[in-house]
């Protein structure tokens, strides 16, 4: 029978093929991962999809950049020493699109097949928390160093292996609620539109507590969900023109930020209202004066625009911008502080010139003061693996004549100010009124 | 002789056009009733109309006594009516004998088994027996898209008769079969029907066939029967001839061929 | 019993041969290789829901919403009932996708061809928007899964991992034999016969709305099973698990494996895991390229699936 | 009052740019029986390189800024044409007459390699055409309502073009050859109609509406990797709401879920995400053909 499925002798070759298939696969993959000498560092950012751009790319092309700087020992103090503890640094870089599934899949390949020494990256805070445990069960250093997502360290409650060197979400949203406070005390009415999904939802949860603990007098009039991705904006944004709001608070990033923007600009709806971008330094050299100034941008940490002057500073923003024609935008910065961050827990505790191991990493990262282009960095939460930073705000501020975009009235909060103490919730923090922060 | 199948004002109209006009037809047990008509004449949609295929506008349709309006193809089927189809209906990515299988496990019940295997050894025995009565054994291997026109007639009309029924009706059995082997597909039918004793309606054009095998005529004409009795007396009738046949017919001749 | 009558035909000593060596691999292969072969198999289970249908001349364009449910009933019970044991929880989303099946089946099932397409399309995505909108689950982050314990062993670090692919290999096995005797049972070629003539089924007095109803459920069945074992083996589950791009994969596998055979779906998921992996590492800016024209290529060339590589093979011996 | 007002035109303005970037979709597969998921990649490929020529066209002096809706439709017009000319004659005239859903593995895998193949072109930064869509100014409607002039053009444009595509199926020799190819593909090859030329033309016509839609989508948002993607099961449920292969059911299907979004937007905004969906599934429920689709009873 031609179209029986019984056919007898193949099926053997199955299991024949299968395991030959893997097999070759195994051979293949062991023989590139030889061990070289070199440390060998994966990284992990989006460099398909609507995170590429934004996101992705610059902190792929800032790890490029501060990979061959370290490689040839061009970094100032304290980061003069060639590579890693004077080994050289290899990368293996890897596409964080497909899904959570797909990345816990990845980030065994880069550390059982690759062989990688240390993992740095994840842009997408599903990403970070399927990760999480993994890390733990590996044993491999891995640094997080962008996702905003506040469970990171509820997901892994004693972390070993686990860093994170950036900031979480909710310190942005308070530190844009206490922004909001301080510039525009007039503010009565709110509006919110957010990508439907859960940063945006967690954005909104956070910023609309803090405000209504700062400012209880403030009504939200408005709330829109538009899917992530969806581009086009016009029904939202006559609802929130409708609802005549004086303040917009919009947790998009990307692409969809920059739509918004310029949708919202053409119709008129800054006129009235001001905006406040959580995520909206990336687009400051794309908006020009399609967004009115007085816009209030956040870089989601001291990054970017926000980036203090220092030694570091002063090598990574001209060279970046020489190397990719553009300024580096935050996640550019953050990528750069992570591996910095390893650089220094490496030579803070392995034996100088020796491989650094995974347990000079943890045991050097975990609690460690050290220095990035966007100033100094407190490892002091989470029992040493989560960062403290300050947070920046300030407002967008375009030259039409210079064709420069800069931002203005910038207020700097400090990390104690924002950041809920180790084990607390943070929607319940802010509901108790921020107990325990320090803020100047 | 009771009726098997009787309707009661049958009628059916696409838009403007009636396709069937009050149908009042009674056939008894054992009949093998032919129907002619050109086409569009109403003779397959009064057979869509019985099997269950199309829902009639009006009038009542009466297999064994018992109405069947409203029910599913299946339904009738499994109460002993079978139909073969104008454009032979098979399984054509599928072997002749795995069509035979699927007819052969239909007949058993509405509800094949998802356990046990569709090819028995027992099943294999008794399609092998029905090509053997169709003789079509030298084409049990081959997919159906692949077997020539007649045979397919032969497999489509085996696979009704394998649920055993009471009544069997034939939307042009002959129709895409040459002339040589239209006798032979036409024997083979009427033996094995006689066998069983199953009732027949079968629709043709071929006058020579109709006049050969069947005991009853009916005449279709713009959804109207304008002439139902023997053979020889339909075909004999003159507005038969000009509206149906189109020309004027030797009866004698035709039924002299047939014979 | 006999033996001989016990395995209804060769493929399912094949079968159980196979799933051996998969297994007796586990101690063999690199980890990596291990957890792949792990999801991979999972996704087959699901791919094998696809290709049920397929046979049935249906395909699904929202087979995720199965494996979302399987994988989500699993993740929910380890959460909120407590239950830790493996085999529990897979049985407890598979149930949960059948009756979610038994209650769509009958209107999903009056579809056919592009129409039944984007209506399992617009389900899935129903609920992948239901399961954006539960903040409390985590939304579009998803939550963890509690690593499972296997008939109250809790197994710890290396065993861990090892003995989730050993379930997996277990569960594939009996699935897959399970499948090929539903493939080749009445009622599985019947399904064929569905998909070459309605008409005719109808008219030998089978219900073809039935026919597809049991497939229909049987696939969720399956699907919600390979979404079981895929949360369990990765930890973690997600709304993704039920977004059309993640259904499109799994009918993009069951293109690449072929249905001619319960074995295809397997050798599919297996070499479009390999594919992917190492086009990710080798391409890590165009592997989405690099699968687009290997599955062009399969199509022109092989258009009945690397399955027909095997098929084929053997026929030549066969005739030699 | 203004938020009816504000539903009704957001509704018309989401439904035009629908039924443009579904226009081609559905014409595709009503003459060639292809439901090209490809159809995202045109849309980005009009997008990108709108917005790569129109910055171009602002960066210099190139004179008066108006010319630059000539060129947004230009560039549609020319990248369209092109991908969809070698797409159809390099590959798909070689699998004409396959399985519907073949066919729509084919246009994945296609749309797998267009979506690399514009990041291999354009990169994965931002491109930006603004200029066009800020020219217009802004209408005031009532209150501080106020809409965008170019997203109000778009309307006209999405009517015209309907307008066009009912005109040239209608009222002339060979659209009314092609809905004879729609008709029954069989009886039009019999007849003598070249079916090759007409599938080719066909796809052609279908790709440059949908880097038409891009193009004129361009000036409004950032172009980024992934715009194509988000568009397909956009453009699949209008069109399989309004009846798959029909001109008149795409519109129907755009306004239908246009004006159900925008009241979703305005009324209930927590439940826009299920919209679209929702309306696709009742549609089908009720009318399973969509609302212009016609079922094909078999003959037998």
């Amino acid at each position: 029978m031609q179209a029986s499925p019984c056919l007898s002798r193949p099926s053997f070759r199955l299991s024949a093929i299968a395991t030959a298939l893997a097999l070759a696969a195994g051979v293949s993959t062991s023989a590139l991962a030889a061990d070289n000498g070199k440390y060998r560092i994966g990284i992990v950012t989006f460099l398909s999809g609507a995170a590429a751009g934004p996101f992705g790319v610059p902190a792929a092309n800032a790890a490029k950049l501060a990979v061959e700087a370290l490689n040839a020992g061009k970094l100032p103090a304290p980061y003069g020493k060639k590579g890693i503890n004077g080994i050289e640094i290899e990368t293996v870089i890897i596409d964080e699109a497909g899904g959570a599934t797909k990345q816990t899949e990845e980030f065994r390949n880069l550390v059982q097949r690759q062989k990688v020494d240390a993992v740095i990256g994840y842009i997408s805070s599903g990403d970070c928390i399927a990760i999480a445990p993994a890390v733990e069960e590996l044993g491999v250093p891995t640094i997080f160093f962008d996702c905003g997502t506040s469970k990171v360290f509820e997901t892994v409650k004693n972390p070993k292996f686990l860093f994170r060197t950036g900031l979480d979400a909710v310190v942005d949203n308070v530190a844009a609620a206490r922004y909001i406070a301080e510039t525009r005390p007039n503010v009565k009415t709110v509006a919110s539109i957010q990508q439907n999904y859960a940063w945006g939802q967690d954005s909104w949860n956070d910023f609309n507590l803090a405000l209504k603990q700062i400012k209880p007098e403030t009504k939200v009039v408005s709330e829109q969900w538009p899917k992530l991705g969806q581009g086009q904006y016009g029904a939202e944004i006559s609802a929130i023109s409708v609802s005549n709001p004086d303040l917009i608070h919009s947790s998009f990033w990307g692409g969809d930020m920059e739509a918004l923007m310029l949708q919202g600009g053409a119709r008129g709806l800054f006129d009235k209202s001001v905006a406040v971008l959580t995520a909206g330094e990336t687009g400051i050299e794309h908006f020009k004066a399609n967004v009115p100034n007085g816009t209030v941008l956040g870089g989601r940490g001291p990054f970017g625009v926000f980036a203090p002057k220092n030694a570091l500073n002063d090598w990574f923003r001209p060279a970046f911008t020489a190397q990719f024609k553009e300024p580096p935008t935050y996640p550019a910065y953050k990528m750069v502080q992570a591996i910095l961050g390893l650089k220094a827990a490496a030579e803070k505790t392995a034996k100088v010139g020796a491989m650094p191991t995974a347990e000079n990493i943890v045991q050097g990262l975990a609690g460690l003061t050290f220095e990035a282009p966007s100033g100094t960095v407190h490892m002091s939460r989470s029992k040493g693996h989560q960062a403290v930073q300050s947070v920046s705000f300030g407002e967008y501020q375009f030259d039409a004549k210079t064709g420069k975009a800069s931002v203005t009235k910038v207020k700097t909060y400090a990390g104690e100010c924002l950041m809920p103490p180790d084990g607390s919730n943070p929607a319940d923090w802010i509901k108790a009124g921020f107990p325990g922060a320090k803020c100047s | 002789m009771t009726a098997i199948l009787e309707t009661r004002g049958l009628t059916r109209t696409f838009g403007a056009v009636v396709a069937a006009n009050d149908l009042n037809v009674s056939i008894g047990q054992g009949e093998i009733v032919g129907v002619i008509g050109s086409n569009g004449a109403g003779k397959t949609t009064f057979i869509n109309m019985v099997t269950g295929y199309l829902p009639p506008s009006s009038g009542d349709i009466l297999f064994d006594g018992q109405s069947v309006i409203g029910r599913q193809p299946r339904e009738i089927t499994r109460l002993g009516m079978a139909r073969s189809f104008q454009v032979a209906q098979l399984f054509p990515k599928l072997t002749v004998l795995e069509n035979a299988l699927v007819s052969l496990v239909a007949a058993e019940g509405p509800r094949p088994s998802i356990f046990r295997p569709l090819d028995t050894p027992e099943r294999r025995e008794r399609a092998d027996a029905i090509f053997a009565e169709f003789g079509v054994t030298r084409y049990r291997d081959a997919l159906v898209s692949t077997v020539p026109q007649g045979a397919r007639k032969l497999v489509d009309i085996a696979m009704a008769l394998v649920s055993r029924p009471r009544m069997l009706l034939l939307d042009e059995p002959t129709s895409g079969v040459s002339s040589e082997e239209k006798f032979a597909l036409m024997d083979t039918v009427i033996a094995v029907v006689r066998q069983h004793g199953v009732t027949v309606l079968f629709v043709e054009h071929d006058m020579e066939i109709v006049a050969r095998y069947v005991t009853r005529l009916m005449a279709f004409y713009s959804g109207e029967i304008i002439a139902d009795g023997p053979p020889r007396s339909v075909l004999g009738d003159a507005r038969v001839q000009e509206l149906v046949v189109g020309h004027h017919l030797d009866i004698n001749a035709v039924l002299g061929a047939a014979a | 019993m006999s033996i001989r009558n016990f395995f209804t035909s060769r493929t399912e000593p094949a079968l159980l041969l196979a799933a051996v060596v998969f297994a007796g691999g586990a101690w063999l292969m690199p980890a990596w290789l291990a957890f792949l072969l792990t999801l991979a198999l999972a996704k087959a289970l699901v791919v094998l829901g696809v290709v049920i249908q397929m046979r049935a001349g249906l395909v699904s364009f929202g087979q995720a919403l199965f494996f979302c449910i399987g994988g989500y009933g699993v993740g929910l019970a380890a959460q909120y009932l407590g239950i830790g044991d493996a085999f529990a929880l897979l049985a407890l989303g598979t149930v949960a996708a059948i009756l979610l099946a038994l209650a769509c089946g009958w209107l999903l099932t009056r579809y056919r061809e592009i129409f039944y397409a984007m209506l399992t399309l617009a389900l899935s995505m129903i609920l992948y928007g239901v399961l954006v909108k539960s903040s409390a689950l985590g939304s579009t982050d998803g939550f963890n899964v509690v690593p499972p314990s296997f008939l109250g062993w809790v197994p710890e670090g290396d065993a861990r991992k090892r003995t989730m692919y050993l379930l997996t290999v277990l569960v594939a096995a009996v699935a897959a034999i399970g499948f090929h005797r539903f493939m080749i049972s009445s009622l599985g070629r019947v399904t064929e016969a569905v998909r070459e003539n309605e008409i005719r089924v109808d008219f030998l007095g089978i219900s073809p709305q039935a026919v597809l109803f049991v497939n229909y459920v049987v696939a969720a069945g399956v699907s919600a099973l390979g979404g079981g074992l895929t949360a369990l083996a990765s930890g973690h589950i997600d709304p993704d698990m039920a977004i059309w791009t993640t259904s499109g994969e799994f009918v993009f596998i069951a293109i690449l494996g072929g249905t001619g055979h319960v074995a295809a779906p397997f050798i599919g998921a297996i070499v479009f895991s390999v594919i992917r992996t190492f086009a990710i590492q080798e391409a890590p800016h165009f592997w989405q390229m690099t699968l687009g024209v290997v599955l062009l290529a399969l199509i022109l060339f092989l258009p009945k699936g690397l399955w027909s590589l095997v098929a084929r093979r053997s026929k030549k011996e066969a005739a030699a | 009052m203004s938020s009816f007002f504000a539903i009704l035109i957001d509704g018309a303005i989401y439904a035009s740019w629908l039924f443009l970037v579904a226009a081609g979709l559905t014409i595709i597969y009503g003459v060639m029986r292809v439901l090209n998921m490809a159809h995202g990649s045109f849309y980005a490929i009009g997008a990108y390189s709108a917005a790569s020529l129109v910055g171009w066209y602002f960066s210099g002096e190139h004179g008066n800024p108006y010319w630059s809706f000539l060129l947004l439709i230009g560039c549609a017009l020319v990248a369209g044409a092109i991908v969809g000319i070698i797409i159809e004659q390099g590959l798909l005239r070689f699998l004409h007459g396959r399985d519907e859903i073949l066919m729509v593995i084919v246009t994945y895998a296609l749309l797998l390699i267009l979506e690399d193949v514009t990041k291999l072109v354009w990169g994965v930064d931002p491109y930006f055409a603004y200029q066009p869509y800020r020219l217009l100014g802004q209408t005031a409607v009532g209150g501080s309502l106020r809409f965008a002039n170019y997203d109000l053009v778009l309307i006209a444009v999405s009517v015209l073009v309907g307008l066009a595509a009912w005109f040239v199926l209608n009222r002339t020799n060979k659209g009314r050859l092609l809905r004879a190819v729609i008709h029954d593909r069989e009886i039009a090859v019999a007849m003598g109609v070249n079916v090759n030329a007409m599938f080719a033309a066909t796809f052609a016509i279908g790709s440059v509406l949908g880097a038409l839609a891009g193009a004129l989508t361009a000036p409004a948002i950032s172009v980024t990797p992934g715009i194509g993607v988000e568009v397909i099961v956009l453009a699949f449920a209008v069109v399989v709401v309004g009846g798959l292969g029909s001109i008149g059911g795409a519109a129907a299907g755009a306004i239908l879920v246009g004006l159900s979004r925008s009241f979703a937007v305005h009324v209930a905004p927590e439940f826009e995400l299920f919209v679209i969906y929702g309306v696709m599934f009742l549609v089908l429920a009720i009318r399973p053909q969509g609302l212009f689709g016609q079922t094909l009873a078999r003959r037998i």
